[in-house]
């Protein structure tokens, strides 16, 4: 049944990133209709004819001179050979390699993030439950409704004005020769935690609040189950009742809900990542926008998506291996 | 009386809400004897679950309130016993078994382990004498394939299987006082009769106590030697089975055993109790019955009976209880 | 001869009931419930008519079929001589006006924003022929009816006990004047003290409204003493079925007398025998090819498992699928030993 | 023809009953109470902006001005590159977090709740179609997915709050789908069938007004989040460029060098601009969800009550359970005493 079920997740995964990835493709073209015409709108100095050779070079360079589906399916065999398209920058490069510069950067902000985050988050949120109605409580639950009032960017701004400009305890802006000066010695790494310090300090404090608010109400809602009362009556010890019957079951909705926080950290990322300088995907995608680089932002898109399909599909695996009650029924 | 395996003097449970107190147990006295069985007979929300919970001590306070004047169990008093002494009585002395095998049970652990865990906490086995020994309980109950079985998770197991592994549980540690919530109400007639008799027969066979908590008399016939019949949070009769059955003394539970209808009845019509339950924070002044009560005078409005004894060790808290002569258990 | 002579209500013909399960992937179906298989029953007019069963045996998906909530996969249902699935839209929807149902569960079946006004009005609303007053005067007579008063008009289910809602419950079902009511385990969701009650509602009612009850339920002596005919269900079966009375002075099927067995007798000088059955009940995915029953059957012989127990005609208006009653039927081919007794399972 | 309109138009009249009994509810809250009054009072900010402003927000030719602290005549000081009043920026930036996040919150609550009513009422095709529509949207990550969309459709105010509600309705219409498919098999649905209701009976008098409060809960929380997200869009320069918006006032004051100059009062202010108002919305949002869902809060209420509970009330109660006790009027009094 399990396999199953598994086999099930990951057939419609994949159906999932088709999806994605035929949207990918229709947004820019979108409203117009020569693809042509999104990748190099017509400036103002420009006559027709001088338009029209341009857009048949454009149209040459990135492969618009064939029919829509033939380029759709060029397309997704570009996919298949890793080849996400060619960057609108000049020189051409491909929109692959621009981003395999930037993923490893990327991924030391949202991971460290939500291993911070889901560290602190579930310890927090365990220790608020425990004393329920009590002051430990009560601060989770006045800083949640504070926290989850204050968007990251403004937390960003502070925490760089105040840590960053007044004390100087840690750089507002991100180094920027961290990455080129980057090796495997101490002194790089140490840079590195230092530059990271603040992008992921601002991103932690909502979703450290988050998990703990969604453990505090997971763990509770274990503690009133049936089953905790039985615990209670074989005569369990509080500290085998708290970690082998509450807390297993409370990880059930918080691994879940895992998955789904990852869509909007990797957003929220995008603006971080600006406020700080940060050299990573967040940047890229801005500065794709900047110029109109479609393939570039396209190609990002489709990896974020995918990084969500894959995260959301992991947490649905993990979730069928500590739940045994999951069989092939349609859980979401 | 010589071996009392519990004596309860006294109990009371109130909980707080938002419209002040819900009166919840009011006063309870209950004695069960070694290898007796014992039923406490009531509707929904006449207290007598909170009744069972408080004896294992096993209410929540905050937010419930409990007083008794009174608890001893196999001899000792464990009246004022702390959380970690109580822990070490729970399971090993004496243990429960619940309504709804299927919530009662953990989830994601497989019933093998879930017993297990008696075994290791209370008798300090390892792990693998463990599983020795909870294959041996559910073998008892009567589970066949027991070592596969412990293999399963609950929700994998039909629900007779279920409550044999609550069953199994419950007398894993051969307490001296089991208390039953409820045991096979979620269960169909006959696996509900399957349950019972396993029961039954482990409790006769190993003379462990037993208090049913029920509301359904067929259980009651079935299981029990003595009864509390129990209404909105206080006692109204204690009789053994057989007298109950016989001659009830309260109004109320002559209505309650008239209202359930039987095979040797021929007429098409049932005998019933007008009115319903009180709600916990609307009782009515005087004995909570007499809204509901036909013989009810005005003496039954103004002040509660008290619970008084009569011959052959039976209490009734009615003034005018239902005595042999007339027979008016018939309304 | 009887059924021509009586004008039946409710005739159901060979109804098969079948749920489809769906599979572990895409595209593949795993089978189906077998809900209810080849069911044929009458009932007849103003008479009370007893489905005895546990749970999972289709007594409620059967009832739901009678009132054409679910469709048969096969048989037909004829109520009152119209065929119920072959009517148009707007006849079926009349047809139903004359059936009503009351839920189990007085929780769930009333609509928590209701007023009790708008509750028990709602088919009439929903009929839509009749004026404001007419309504209101009619919820009112309804309300004295079920016992309670015309103060209750304007508050909610919330405020209500079980036992007052399952009578809200009846005062909405018998507003349009049905003929037809199902009682889907009218009592067993509320506290014993207030069952009695709900029963004797339900029989004054239908002696002063000439109501003709399909009574489901679990309990053989609440069928005993308000039904008049009955059947006795086991995984989408008929095992026993006939008069009351003559099924109770002679219970033949091991299933009815298992069932006969859990029925508490407050007078214990009769205090039968107890059956105890072995083992659960089956999944109904994949039911026993033969007799359903015979794996927890005390009386299973080898014969049982293979070959299905056909419904005979014992005496009159008693009808009973059992080999160990009735023998093997003569046509079949029976193989080897097929009488003798199986061996009692160890779990017991 | 008649019943459909008569039925409608109860329909309504029930809705606006029930939502002022709604408020009503929300008010008896000390949460929402706070979330109420904040509400009000960004609307009314918002309304009389130029009334409030004691400066023209745009003008820029003031050039004397520039970098001022708060005083009393600039309430909350001026801006260091071109010296607009900070107070009146943020009094006119009120109306673009509104207009964005309550209209885009309301048109999330209306498309929310016509597709998953319609994928839980409908079912078949129909829910798989909308179902799978709900799994995609929710794997791409919004604030990308925006960004790329503004580009392609353009910056219009209007556009960015269509882009928000085209990208919002996920959550709500799943969460409205399955309250749906339990009350389309509830009894009293079941009762009304069998009566004969048409399924746009049941729509209107059962199955929608189920979800009002579910809406009502949606709306603000869905409010609170778009502004947010608008204010993160217009803070990456992305927003409709003719607007005042916190995120944009944000926005410049990181690029005008606020940070560099020690400007808190060019940073504070904003945030707390946005900080009130997703908070105020937050309140109503999650009061609301409290009077749906109300076990987790009864919780600690109950604690509440334990704590402020008066042993001698309750060794009172305790006595009159004694027997021979004078029960009845002891426990009306006292109950009465407490309630």
């Amino acid at each position: 049944m399990k396999k199953s079920y598994a086999i099930k997740r990951v057939l419609y995964s994949v159906f999932v990133f088709v999806i994605v990835m035929a949207l990918n493709f229709f947004i820019p073209r979108i409203g117009v209709a020569d693809p042509a015409e999104r990748y190099y709108p017509p400036q103002g100095n420009m006559t027709d004819a001088q338009y029209e050779i341009i857009k048949q070079l454009t149209r040459e360079q990135y492969g618009f001179d064939v029919s829509t589906p033939q380029q759709f399916l060029n397309y997704v065999g570009g996919l298949f050979q890793g080849d996400l398209g060619t960057s609108f920058r000049s020189g051409s490069p491909g929109v692959m390699e621009l981003i395999v510069d930037r993923l490893p950067w990327t991924l030391v902000l949202s991971v460290s993030t939500m291993l911070l985050g889901l560290i602190f988050g579930i310890m927090i949120g365990v220790i608020a439950a425990m004393k329920r109605g009590r002051w430990q409580d009560t601060t989770l639950l006045n800083a949640s409704t504070i926290m989850i009032a204050l968007p990251g960017f403004f937390i960003a701004l502070l925490l760089s004005f105040f840590l960053g400009f007044e004390l100087e305890i840690f750089p507002a802006y991100t180094d920027p020769n961290m990455v080129s000066d980057f090796g495997w010695n101490m002194t790089a790494i140490l840079r590195v935690i230092e530059n990271a310090a603040l992008p992921v300090l601002s991103m932690m404090v909502g979703s450290i609040v988050g998990y703990a608010q969604g453990t505090r109400n997971a763990v509770i809602a274990v503690t009133n189950e049936d089953f905790i009362l039985t615990a209670k009556a074989k005569g369990l010890r509080n500290t085998t009742i708290r970690y082998k019957h509450t807390l297993r079951n409370a990880m059930l909705p918080i691994v879940t809900s895992i998955g789904m926080s990852i869509s909007g950290l990797i957003g929220g990322q995008v603006v971080i990542e600006q406020i700080f300088n940060w050299n990573g995907m967040g940047t890229l995608f801005l500065e794709a926008n900047n110029m109109n680089d479609y393939p570039l932002m396209m190609g990002i898109m489709l990896l974020l998506s995918g990084f969500t399909i894959l995260a959301i599909l992991i947490t649905d695996l993990i979730y069928v291996l500590l739940d045994p009650r999951v069989t092939v029924g349609d859980r979401r | 009386m010589a071996e009392q395996t519990l004596t309860l003097r006294n109990l009371k449970v109130v909980f707080p809400s938002g419209m002040g107190l819900i009166r919840a147990v009011e006063g309870v006295d209950i004695d069960i004897g070694k290898g007796e069985s014992i039923a406490l007979v009531g509707e929904s929300g006449c207290g007598k679950s909170v009744t069972s919970m408080s004896i294992m001590k096993l209410i929540e306070s905050p937010p419930a309130i409990t007083k008794m004047d009174q608890l001893t169990f196999a001899g000792d008093d464990i009246k004022d016993y702390t959380p970690s002494q109580m822990q070490s009585v729970r399971g090993k002395m004496m243990a429960m078994i619940f309504q709804d095998a299927m919530t009662s049970l953990n989830p994601v652990m497989t019933c093998g382990k879930q017993i297990d865990e008696m075994f290791m906490r209370h008798m300090q086995l390892n792990k693998k004498a463990a599983r020795e020994e909870t294959v041996k309980a559910l073998e008892l109950v009567g589970v066949p394939e027991p070592r596969k079985r412990a293999k399963n998770f609950p929700h994998e197991l039909s629900g007779g299987m279920r409550q044999r592994v609550l069953l199994a549980m419950a007398f894993a540690c051969m307490p001296k006082l089991i208390i039953a919530d409820e045991p096979t109400t979620a269960l169909d007639v006959t696996i509900q009769a399957q349950v019972l008799s396993v029961l039954r027969d482990m409790q006769k066979k190993h003379d462990v106590s037993l208090l049913v908590v029920t509301h359904d008399l067929s259980v009651v016939a079935n299981i029990a030697d003595t009864v509390y019949v129990m209404y909105s949070g206080k006692i109204v009769e204690k009789a053994s089975v057989k007298q109950l059955f016989k001659q009830p003394f309260h109004p109320y539970s002559a209505g309650l055993l008239a209202s359930v209808p039987s095979l040797s009845d021929t007429a098409g019509h049932f005998v019933q109790i007008p009115g319903s339950v009180p709600h916990p924070m609307k009782k009515p002044t005087g004995c909570y019955f007499h809204p509901r009560c036909h013989y009810a005078k005005d003496k039954c409005k103004a002040s509660m009976p008290p619970l008084s004894a009569h011959d052959d060790g039976r209490q009734v808290r009615c003034f005018y209880p239902l005595k042999t002569n007339g027979g008016t258990s018939n309304v | 001869m009887s059924e021509t002579k009586v004008n039946p209500i409710v005739d159901m013909r060979h109804v098969s009931v079948d749920f489809p399960v769906k599979g572990a992937l895409p595209f593949i179906r795993k089978g189906c419930i077998q809900a209810v298989s080849d069911v044929s029953l009458t009932i007849h007019r103003g008479e009370t008519f007893g489905i005895v069963g546990e749970s999972g045996c289709g007594k409620s998906t059967l009832a739901n079929a009678m009132i054409g909530m679910v469709k048969p996969t096969a048989g037909e249902v004829v109520f009152d001589g119209k065929n119920l699935y072959e009517l148009s839209r707007d006849d079926f929807k009349a047809t139903r006006r004359d059936m009503q149902m009351i839920f189990q569960d007085p929780f769930s079946s009333l609509n928590p924003r209701f007023n009790v006004y708008q509750i028990i009005s709602e088919p009439m609303f929903i009929r839509g022929q009749d004026s404001e007053a007419t309504m209101k005067a009619r919820v009112i007579e309804l309300l004295e009816l079920v016992g309670l008063s015309k103060d209750d008009l304007y508050r909610y289910p919330s405020d209500f006990s079980g036992g007052q809602r399952q009578r809200l419950g009846i005062a909405r079902a018998i507003i349009l004047n049905p003929t037809f009511l199902v009682c889907d385990e009218p009592v067993s969701a509320l506290d014993v003290s207030v069952h009695a009650q709900i029963l004797n509602l339900l029989t004054d009612i239908q002696k002063k409204l000439k109501l003709t009850y399909v009574f489901i339920s679990h309990n053989l002596a609440v069928v005993k003493s308000i039904c008049d005919r009955m059947i006795v269900m086991y995984l989408g079966k008929i095992m026993e079925a006939g008069n009351v009375k003559t099924i109770f002075d002679n219970p033949l099927h091991p299933y009815t007398h298992a069932l006969l067995s859990a029925v508490l007798d407050t007078d214990q000088t009769k205090q039968r025998e107890q059956v105890i059955l072995k083992g659960d009940i089956p999944s109904p995915i994949d039911p026993p090819k033969g007799c359903r029953f015979y794996q927890r059957c005390p009386k299973a012989m080898e014969g049982c498992k293979t070959i299905p127990a056909p419904e005979i005609t014992v005496e009159e208006d008693h009808v009973v699928a059992c080999h160990y009653v009735n023998g093997f039927p003569e046509s079949v081919e029976k193989g080897e030993g097929y009488d003798t007794p199986l061996k009692q399972q160890a779990d017991e | 023809m008649k019943a459909v309109l008569k039925s409608i138009g109860r329909f309504f009249l029930k809705r606006f009953k029930g939502i002022r009994r709604f408020i009503k509810r929300v008010w008896a809250h000390r949460q929402g109470k706070i979330g109420l009054t904040m509400v009000t009072f960004l609307v009314i900010v918002a309304v009389f902006a130029p009334w409030i402003a004691p400066f023209d927000p745009y003008d820029v030719a003031e050039r004397t001005t520039k970098g001022l602290p708060p005083s009393t005549t600039h309430l909350l000081g001026t801006t260091i590159n071109t010296g607009q009043d900070i107070f009146s920026m943020l009094v006119y930036g009120t109306r673009v977090s509104l207009i964005v996040g309550v209209s885009s919150g309301v048109l999330i609550a209306i498309v929310g709740s016509v597709l998953g009513v319609m994928a839980g009422y409908i079912g078949g095709a129909v829910d798989s179609f909308i179902m799978r529509l709900v799994d995609v949207l929710l794997v791409i990550p919004t604030l990308p997915l925006v960004i790329v969309l503004t580009n392609v459709l353009g910056r219009d105010f209007w556009i960015i709050i269509l882009i928000f509600v085209a990208i919002g309705w996920t959550g709500l219409s799943r969460t409205i789908r399955s309250l749906v498919l339990v009350l389309k098999n509830s009894n009293y649905v079941k009762a009304a069938e069998l009566s004969g209701a048409s399924r746009f009976h049941i729509m209107i008098r059962h199955i929608l007004p189920g979800t009002s409060h579910l809406l009502i809960m949606s709306t603000a929380l869905s409010s609170a989040g778009i502004m947010v997200a608008e204010a993160g869009l217009s803070f990456l320069g992305l927003g409709d460029p003719t607007a005042i918006s916190w995120g944009k006032m944000l926005a410049d004051a990181q690029s005008g060098g606020a940070l560099l100059f020690g400007a808190w009062w060019w940073i504070i202010a904003p945030g707390i601009g946005i900080f009130m108002a997703v908070f105020a919305f937050m309140r109503i949002g999650i009061v609301v969800e409290e009077i749906l869902n109300p076990r987790m809060k009864q919780s600690s209420g109950v604690y509440k009550i334990f704590k402020n509970l008066n042993s001698s009330y309750v060794e009172d109660v305790f006595n009159s359970m004694d027997e021979h006790a004078q029960i009845g009027e002891a426990s009306s009094a006292k109950g009465g005493a407490h309630g």
